[in-house]
């Protein structure tokens, strides 16, 4: 199996910069998270790729628990987004700034 | 006197120890609270008289300690005694039960606070004057901000608050950059011989090339010429002064202002004396400016504390001139001049407050021939004055005539300087007199001031130490002298010999 | 190590494990037996002792297959964690008492557990010895904080809180991920120990690698700039979350970047990113002070604060080398104590969680709860390093470090901010003190605990101020625990 | 009998009187505050009289006693000596005698007065401090005394406090002092950094062994010395302080401000002749100064309608005689004129006093008159007193003038000019305040002229002793014309001026010369009384002033304002140093120090303001500023890597 | 044989496509399923790295289970299109889109400098099989297991907190401002 490197990393960079874009420019909390799982998805490619070359399972088992804490971040998240809900009515990130300076 | 072991140490932490336990107090005991701080003060000042047996004749540190302190580091609990500083030991063992008698009938809220702050305060002080470790003389140096900030500050006049963060902020913009300098030396000294340290007599071993001496001696200098206050730097002086208690301001101008002339003569000078000698100069024009500019202010003044609070910057510039010209006879005197002034301005501000605390105002303009119904106050406070102008016979004359004549005829000095500063004579007399007489003579032009009280016995007791202790100077100040100045001969001699010795270039 | 090799060395996790099932025992005491809650702090607090103990007992030699550090560095820091669990539980509950009883929350259950697997979350992440290790720890601690900061579920700045916290927080993982993944790459492992032989050099991939997670930590220890976070998230955090979440997760991250550091450059940090994070140092001092100097209310002033303060430990980071780490983790000491002392006396001083905390309720605090108003100028005193108080020292022996590695201009840098750190400090100082209370209410008398955990704060401090000497021989030692380290 | 018991007695009275006076009343005041004094003038002369008959009989050695070392501290080391020379003696001689009349005189004076007890303090320790300063054997104990006088002639001027002009006055007197301690201090450190003592023997011998080396230094410390006399002695350009200081009550003014300290100048100068001596310069600016003096002071004399003004200015002119003196290396003249002048002077003042006294307080001659009858004793000793002071034969002034005069002639017949215009303004102006206050009708309200009466004994007895004195008292110095020993006091007086070679040297007169001077003198101080009593006396008196005023009415007005000096020095020193100390305070402290200083603070504030609002709460400028981190730290390192 | 790299490319540009709408897309569900179809991709490029198991992880837990949580979390709020009018920070927006573009950039040319890479680690490349993985993912990883075990109790104690409803309590308004 011989896919270049290269490939793999520009993928990843690519990814995680869509996913910053995400990050950076969208309002809606979840879309805000969706962006950063995006970013996270990209992290995973890049160790896998490095994986393929490096011997060993370490960085395979890294993916493997960096989706269990995906999960589990989800979770925990999206449970704060309802209770943000709760008052708010929305989870417009510009909405909520009762505290600030 | 028997010989009381760890004299010193016992000096330092009786008053801490008994503000510790005043803490215990309920806040409500007030008159038990004043009772034991004053009992603690006056203990302490007992004890401290234990010191006058210091031998002049060994010029050396005695009362020596020295106890591991961060051994890692070559930290030491060091403490002694010399010439230097055991006559402004003494002024603080002294000034402390002063402050705090005086204040019996004064200080109503929060007694407690304010005994304790009083006395950790003067663990800070004779801590700071009795360290011969350089770490710790800074640790005591920094304790002292705090007491004394909240003494302005929760005791003090209508605009306390800016005046205690005003003098915790300038003291401290003073003093960090000598807490930088100190590090460096100690790594400079760990570089040097493998070991850490920050003894004094190690330090006083090193020697610098001449750029970073120069700038170790601003780091220093600058902590001490807020302190004292020198002139550009004096303008935290006159609010702390002004809105301080009663109280804070006896403390503050007899000992904290001292001690930025203590740290130039023992820490700034042998440490550097290239630089020093180089500066002095500059020391000098600084001091000259603050003697006339100080007076001048001084007289310009409508409010009885700030006048007073003036004089000092002129006073202790005329310290300073004697320090910079650096001869036996200036530099000894500059010593017991800190003392005198330590008295006199003390008692000034001491009479000023009798004066305050019943009419609660320290506008001129508001007295005016009270002489007439506070006669003893009115008596009292003419004694202070003529010490303040130097009148012979009272403690003032001694210092200013030896400060003047050494720096007149200083070898290194012009002489203009000593003429200068002597027109500082005239112009103390013109504002110190001009109070008075604007205070306690003319015609009576309030009604309210009829009704004033003379002066309490309590106030009357301490009033009466100080004046007393004035004439002790004026009429005999070898004894005093003799004490101070073999450490003075030794100092400069160190310092003149360090100075000539060609500069050793550090790795 | 040989692939198959089955290691599960539980003597080594001891500590943890025992935490983490104190945290699940008490899960189902608020499950099954909510009566029992008056206990749970008393539980936790023993389980955050039996942590300390325990430590002391684990074999010093690594273990899981060398991802799990017990070297006396892992000892040192867990008594440092330990000491910040303890006192922040002793402040917890009497809290929490009176949140649930203004409606903040339904039960204070769930707080101990999370606290304490949160604190096994930091202690799995300063003893981890591979990156997985630390990023699990990492995220642990994470989730829980984030919980925590939403805890007031009433509350909408708690909700508010915990939003933010989580967005940023989960932003900032995926780049400490994304690192992990250029170092593993860069280097061919994820351990530690191992990045040194691999030898990669100048590689523009591992310092990008490195500048990720550098961000990472740099986030959680709320270095400028990727501080913002922490002001909003104190403010709305509950005050004793807060406490904690100020020190401990911060040293852990300061251990895991001297880990890391001293890994891959072996010991000598090169010249640029020695300046990088210099950088890094004075714009969180500086950004810490002036912003707080502009804050009136306490627990931003003290995030900010704590911004500055982690600048002054930034410096230790960038001198780097053994004393370094030593003055480091002895700032971490001294910050703990006054941190956590300072916010302790907030939770007592202030009424009313739901309301934001202006300093200006704090006037005439000093003779109506002195204690509590006494250890909170004390704190202040000490976090303005003044001498006779642990700020001082911690300070002390970090700018030592700075000029025996000749950047007495960092030195210089650090004392000119602590003198305008003293502005809003001093502030803090005189309206409890100079100030005429300006509402008639009396504050809420002091709970025993809190009683117990404030003196301690302020024994801690003093303590620590003036006799600092034994607590430094332990931070050498633990200092010497990293080998790479240069003197 | 130790020395140190003189200045201590009196201290003693000072610290019985200050500290019991209040509490136990007047007798015990008048007991201690008179009784110190009086055994000071026994004992004094306990001491005198074996000391003079020893000097005449040949040896006169100076006694010096010890009482160990004062300040020593450095190369400075001062003992705390007194010493009994021919010129401390003659001090002492008079100092004690007039200051004991003059405290009896006081006890009559003062008795109404509330702060008796505190008057009585303060002049006993003005005793003290003067002696001290007569006795010092060395420049710092005598600057002991020479302060501690400064003190009290303040303390006794501002004796009534309450009165704004007194209080003002007190502060003018020692401000003006102090600018002249400023010069005597100065010249201490001269003499310190020259010869490392201040002791008088060490000093002089030393001069008198080596004149030539010592020479250039000099005229800088005789003229600083000088200075410190001018304060003293209320000499131009400091003069101005003594005519204010006759606020003070009438026997302080007869006692401090004519008697004694106000000669304590001529005694510095005469005490350091041998510094003098070796600076022809400073001699000639001493000799000017006293000179124009002399003739400012009288002019302006002729013009007072106080009574005390008169006199005070008298004093200033008197003071400028014995300057004029020291100038012409007349030094025994002059020491002579300060004897004759102690007590004439102080009896016309306290004759003055008794008028005021008996006036119930007021001062203006034009208010009085034909007080001749009313007041005899007061009157026939004024009158004594004012022959004495105008010259006329026999009477003593007469001869301690004319000896001066003869000096200067000497010398320069220039300064003799001066000296001979002054003397018949003397002369004048005396006999215009006898012929007003004592001649012709009385000017006064009527209860003033129900309440005349002569002064009780204790007041007129000492004006008596006084009269008596300035009679006969110049006997001791005879001219040299009537016979070469005659004149006793050159003989006790000249060895305190000691050869010096290469010294200052006072001219000689011929015989006939000399009788000439002193028949003109005479003639001019007789002129001076016929003009007054053309003047001022019988029926058309003051018609001729009167037409005088009217032909120079400028004149006159200047005169009158005495040249207008005080409004000058307010314009010239006064106006100017209060501007610049509220320039100082407003503008450099307030304004720019701690401008500067608050500036800085703010500008601190005002940025921690500004940068608080990048917090802005909302979640993705957090992420924002985060990755902009990253970004900047990627282009610091990931770039070109991690070198 | 360049098939792989052939799937490989396609997958990443169907990953990036569907990534791009994901950011454009203003409708929350919508971008959601752009997510999920990415993260097929992503899948399957994961196989093409001879991670195959991870690959089934990737689209069991992420595209399966995550996602669909997110949809219900999406549902269960239901939220309404973000308006283009209520967000006006055309300078954030811009600095934003600079700083990622410098970014990537940055990265880019280091990806394109930066040598291969070293430290191959003894061990044998992987390979596709499981076994191994597994027995590697209980011995080396079992430390990270007992932690993740806590971890996973964290988030769901948390989210059980969190979501449950509380009997209202007075509201007080938390204003923040100094």
């Amino acid at each position: 199996m011989n896919v270049p490197l290269r490939d793999v990393l520009v993928l990843s960079v690519a990814l995680f910069s869509l996913g910053l874009c995400g990050a950076l420019l969208r309002r809606n909390a979840i879309t805000i998270f969706l962006s950063i799982e995006l970013m996270l998805n990209a992290a995973n490619l890049a160790i896998v790729g490095f994986a393929s070359r490096v011997g060993g399972y370490s960085g395979q088992i890294v993916v493997f628990f960096a989706i269990v804490v995906a999960a589990a971040e989800a979770a925990v998240g999206l449970a704060i987004f309802v209770a943000v809900f709760r008052h708010h009515e929305t989870i417009d990130v510009n909405k909520t700034n009762l505290l600030k300076w | 006197m028997i010989a009381v072991p760890h004299l010193l140490t016992w000096l330092i932490f009786l008053p801490a120890a008994g503000a510790a336990l005043l803490l215990l107090f309920p806040a409500r005991a007030v008159t038990e609270v004043k009772t034991a701080g004053i009992v603690v003060a006056l203990a302490t000042f007992v004890l401290s008289l234990g010191l006058w047996s210091y031998d002049p004749a060994v010029a050396a540190f005695q009362f020596g300690e020295r106890v591991r302190w961060i051994p890692a580091l070559g930290i030491t609990y060091t403490v002694g005694i010399d010439g230097i500083s055991l006559l402004l030991v003494l002024l603080t063992t002294l000034l402390t039960p002063v402050a705090l008698i005086f204040s019996i009938s004064h200080v109503k809220e929060n007694v407690r606070g304010f005994t304790a702050s009083f006395l950790v305060l003067e663990t800070g002080m004779i801590g700071t004057l009795a360290a011969l470790d350089v770490a710790l003389f800074y640790v005591f140096w920094e304790v002292m901000l705090v007491p004394m900030y909240l003494i302005i500050g929760i005791w003090g006049g209508k605009r306390r608050i800016y005046a205690a963060v005003k003098f915790f902020l300038f003291t401290m913009a003073g003093s960090l950059l000598m807490f930088v300098a100190i590090l460096y030396m100690a790594v400079q000294y760990h570089r040097m011989s493998g070991v850490w340290s920050f003894s004094l007599e190690d330090f006083y071993g090193m020697s610098f090339p001449i750029v970073s001496q120069t700038l170790l001696f601003f780091a220093f200098a600058l902590a001490f010429m807020v302190k004292v206050p020198l002139f550009p730097l004096h303008t935290w002086l006159p609010d702390a002064h002004t809105e301080a208690p009663t109280a804070g301001s006896i403390i503050l101008a007899g000992v904290l202002l001292k001690l930025g002339v203590y740290g130039y003569l023992r820490f700034a000078l042998p440490f550097f004396p290239q630089a020093a000698l180089r500066f002095a100069p500059w020391l000098a024009g600084l001091a000259l400016v603050g003697i006339v500019y100080g007076s001048m202010v001084a007289y310009a003044q409508k409010d009885m504390k700030r006048l007073v609070a003036y004089s000092s910057v002129a006073h202790l510039g005329l310290v300073m001139l004697g320090i910079a010209a650096l001869t036996s006879t200036s530099t000894s005197g500059a010593v017991l001049q800190s003392v005198n002034h330590g008295l006199s301005t003390g008692a000034l501000f001491l009479l000023v407050g009798v004066l305050y605390e019943r009419r609660h105002t320290r506008e001129i303009e508001a007295y005016g021939g009270v002489a007439k119904f506070v006669p003893v106050t009115a008596t009292l406070f003419l004694v202070a004055t003529f010490s303040s102008i130097g009148l012979p016979g009272l403690n003032g004359f001694v210092g200013e005539f030896l400060i003047l004549t050494g720096t007149f005829n200083a070898p290194g000095a012009p002489r203009w300087w000593a003429i200068v500063a002597t027109s500082g004579m005239i112009l103390s007399a013109v504002y110190l007199l001009t109070l008075v007489q604007r205070v306690f003579w003319t015609p009576v032009r309030h009604e309210e001031n009829r009704s004033l009280t003379d002066i309490h016995a309590s106030e009357f007791v301490v009033c009466a130490a100080l004046v007393l202790a004035m004439l002790a100077i004026g009429l005999a100040p070898n004894l005093f002298l003799d004490k101070i100045h073999g450490s003075v001969d030794t100092l400069i001699a160190f310092v003149r010999a360090k100075s000539a010795a060609p500069m050793e270039i550090l790795r | 190590m040989i692939p198959g090799a089955y290691s599960l060395d539980v003597s080594a996790a001891l500590p943890e494990i025992v935490v983490a099932s104190a945290g699940c025992l008490l899960l189902l005491l608020e499950a099954f037996l909510p009566v029992a809650r008056r206990t749970f702090a008393a539980i936790s607090i023993l389980a955050a002792g039996s942590y300390m103990v325990l430590l002391e007992r684990i074999p010093g030699s690594d273990a899981f297959a060398g991802s799990f550090d017990g070297s006396i560095l892992a000892r040192t820091f867990g008594l440092f964690l330990g000491l910040a669990a303890v006192l922040t539980l002793l402040v917890a509950r009497p809290y929490l008492e009176r949140a649930v009883a203004a409606g903040l929350i339904a039960s204070d259950g769930e707080f101990y557990p999370l606290l304490l697997w949160g604190m096994v979350g930091i202690s799995l992440m300063a003893r981890g010895l591979d990156l997985l290790v630390i990023f699990l720890g990492l995220e642990t601690f994470s989730l829980c904080f984030y919980i925590l900061a939403a805890y007031f579920k009433s509350s909408e700045a708690s909700s508010e809180a915990g939003l933010k916290y989580f967005l940023t927080g989960a932003f900032a993982s995926s780049f400490t991920l994304f690192g992990i993944a250029w170092i593993y790459g860069k280097t061919g492992s994820i351990s530690i120990a191992r990045f040194a032989d691999a030898h990669v050099g100048a590689d523009p991939l591992l310092a990008a690698g490195l500048v990720f997670l550098l961000s990472g930590f740099a986030f959680k220890i709320a270095l400028a700039p990727f501080h913002s976070w922490a002001p909003d998230v104190y403010a709305g955090m509950p005050t004793p979350a807060v406490a904690f979440l100020s020190v401990a997760p911060k040293g852990a991250a300061l251990v895991v970047l001297f880990r890391v550091f001293a890994g891959v450059f072996d010991g000598v940090v090169p010249g640029r990113f020695r300046a990088a994070l210099a950088a890094i140092a004075i714009l969180s001092m500086i950004v810490g002070n002036l912003v707080a100097l502009a804050q009136r209310d306490v627990k931003r002033l003290l995030a900010y604060s704590g911004i500055a303060h982690m600048g002054y430990v930034a410096i230790g980071l960038a001198v780097f080398g053994r004393d370094a780490l030593a003055a480091v983790l002895l700032y971490l000491f001294a910050y703990a104590l006054t941190n956590i002392g300072a916010f302790a006396a907030v939770a007592a001083l202030y009424r009313d969680e739901r309301e934001s905390h202006p300093v200006g309720l704090l006037a005439g605090m000093g003779t109506r709860s002195p204690l509590a108003a006494g250890v909170l100028a004390l704190c202040m005193i000490s976090l303005g390093g003044i001498p006779a108080t642990a700020g001082f020292i911690g300070k002390f022996f970090v700018f030592k470090a700075a000029i025996e590695k000749d950047l007495v201009w960092l030195a210089v840098v650090g004392v000119l901010n602590s003198l305008v750190s003293l502005g809003y400090y001093l502030r803090v100082v005189y309206v409890l003190y100079m100030r005429e209370p300006v509402e008639d209410e009396l504050p809420a008398p002091l709970a025993p605990e809190s009683r117990l955990a404030l003196v301690l704060c302020g024994l801690g401090v003093l303590g620590l101020g003036i006799f600092p000497a034994r607590l430094w021989q332990i931070v050498q030692a633990a200092s010497r625990a990293l080998p790479s380290l240069r003197p | 009998m130790p020395l140190l018991l003189l200045p201590l007695l009196p201290l003693a009275g000072f610290l019985l009187c200050g500290l019991l006076g209040k509490r136990l009343g007047k007798t015990f005041v008048t007991v201690c505050g008179v009784g110190s004094v009086a055994l000071t003038t026994v004992l004094a002369y306990v001491r005198l009289v074996p000391y003079v008959a020893g000097v005449f009989s040949g040896h006169a050695a100076p006694i010096l006693e010890r009482y160990g070392s004062w300040i020593r501290a450095g190369n400075v080391s001062i003992d705390f000596a007194l010493r009994l020379d021919p010129l401390s003696a003659l001090m002492l001689s008079f100092v004690t005698f007039v200051g004991f009349l003059i405290h009896v005189y006081s006890v009559g004076y003062m008795h109404a007065d509330t702060g008796y007890g505190r008057y009585f303090a303060y002049l006993n320790l003005f005793m003290a401090a003067m002696l001290t300063l007569i006795l010092a054997a060395n420049f710092l104990v005598l600057f002991v005394g020479w302060e501690g006088v400064g003190l009290c002639s303040y303390l006794l001027i501002a004796f009534d406090y309450l009165k704004e002009s007194s209080a003002r006055a007190g502060r003018k007197a020692f401000v003006a002092n102090r600018v002249g301690d400023f010069g005597f201090l100065i010249g201490l450190f001269l003499i310190l950094g020259v010869f490392g003592t201040l002791e008088f023997d060490r000093l002089f011998s030393a001069v008198a062994a080596s004149p030539g080396r010592y020479a250039p230094a000099m005229t800088a410390i005789a003229l600083c010395l000088f200075v410190g006399a001018c304060g003293k002695s209320a000499q131009i350009p400091l003069y101005v302080w003594l005519p204010d200081a006759m606020a003070g009550p009438t026997p302080v003014s007869a006692l401090i401000h004519a008697a004694t300290m106000v000669t304590a100048g001529v005694y510095v100068v005469a005490r350091s002749n041998v510094f003098f001596r070796l600076s022809p310069s400073a001699m000639a600016v001493v000799a000017i100064v006293g000179g124009a003096t002399a003739l400012f002071a009288a002019i302006i004399g002729t013009a007072q309608n106080d009574i005390k003004k008169v006199l005070a200015y008298s004093t200033v002119s008197q003071l400028g005689y014995m300057f004029l003196a020291c100038g012409v290396g007349a030094f025994v003249a002059g020491m002579f004129h300060v004897m004759t002048h102690a007590f004439f002077k102080a009896l016309l003042f306290l004759g003055s006093g008794s008028v005021i006294h008996a006036m119930g307080g007021e001062q203006d001659m034009r208010r009085m008159g034909g007080l001749r009858r009313a007041l005899p004793v007061t009157f026939w000793t004024f009158l004594a007193g004012t022959l004495a002071l105008a010259g006329i034969p026999i009477w003593a002034g007469f001869f301690s003038k004319d000896e001066i005069l003869g000096a200067a002639f000497a010398k320069s017949p220039g300064l003799w000019l001066v000296g001979f215009v002054a003397a018949g303004l003397t002369s004048f102006y005396m006999f215009r305040l006898v012929y007003r206050t004592f001649f012709g009708e009385f000017r006064g309200t009527d209860d003033q002229k129900h309440h005349l009466h002569e002064s009780p004994a204790s007041m007129t007895v000492p004006l008596v002793v006084l009269a008596v004195l300035s009679t006969f008292g110049g006997l001791v110095g005879l001219p040299a014309i009537v016979g070469p020993r005659a004149n006793l006091f050159h003989r006790f007086l000249d060895p305190i001026v000691p050869p010096l070679s290469g010294g200052f040297e006072p001219g000689e007169l011929s015989r006939g010369l000399e009788i000439g001077l002193i028949a003109a003198s005479v003639a001019i101080a007789l002129a001076g009384w016929l003009i007054a009593r053309v003047c001022y006396a019988g029926d058309r008196s003051g018609s001729l002033p009167e037409r005088f005023v009217r032909a120079v009415p400028g004149l006159h007005r200047v005169v009158e304002n005495k040249f207008f000096v005080d409004e000058i020095y307010d314009f010239l020193i006064y106006r100017p140093f209060r501007a610049l100390a509220r320039f100082f305070w407003k503008a450099i402290d307030t304004l720019v120090i701690d401008g500067l200083i608050n500036a800085g603070a703010f500008v601190v504030e005002l940025s921690g303001d500004l940068l608080r609002f990048f917090t802005t709460g909302n979640v993705r400028n957090y992420a924002l500023t985060f990755l902009l981190g990253i970004v900047g730290l990627l282009a610091w390192l990931g770039w070109m890597g991690a070198r | 044989m360049s098939g792989a790299r052939l799937v490989f490319d396609l997958a990443g540009a169907v990953a990036i496509v569907f990534a791009g709408i994901m950011v454009v897309h203003r409708n929350p569900i919508k971008s959601l399923l752009a997510v999920v179809v990415s993260f097929f991709a992503i899948a399957v490029g994961f196989v093409m790295l001879s991670a195959p198991f991870l690959g089934a992880i990737q689209v069991i837990v992420y595209a399966g289970a995550i996602l669909v949580l997110f949809l219900f979390v999406t549902m269960l709020l239901n939220l309404d299109t973000e308006s283009a009018s209520s967000d006006r920070r055309p300078f954030q927006r811009g600095l934003a889109l600079l700083g990622i573009v410098v970014f990537a950039a940055i990265l880019l040319s280091a990806v394109r400098r930066s040598g291969s890479i070293v430290g191959p680690s003894g061990e044998p490349p992987a390979t596709g099989e499981i076994e191994p993985l597994a027995r590697a993912l209980f011995s080396q990883a079992a430390l990270p297991f007992e932690a993740v075990s806590i971890l996973l109790l964290a988030s769901l104690t948390g989210a059980y907190l969190l979501m449950r409803r509380e009997p209202p309590a007075k509201t007080g308004s938390a204003e923040n401002r100094p």
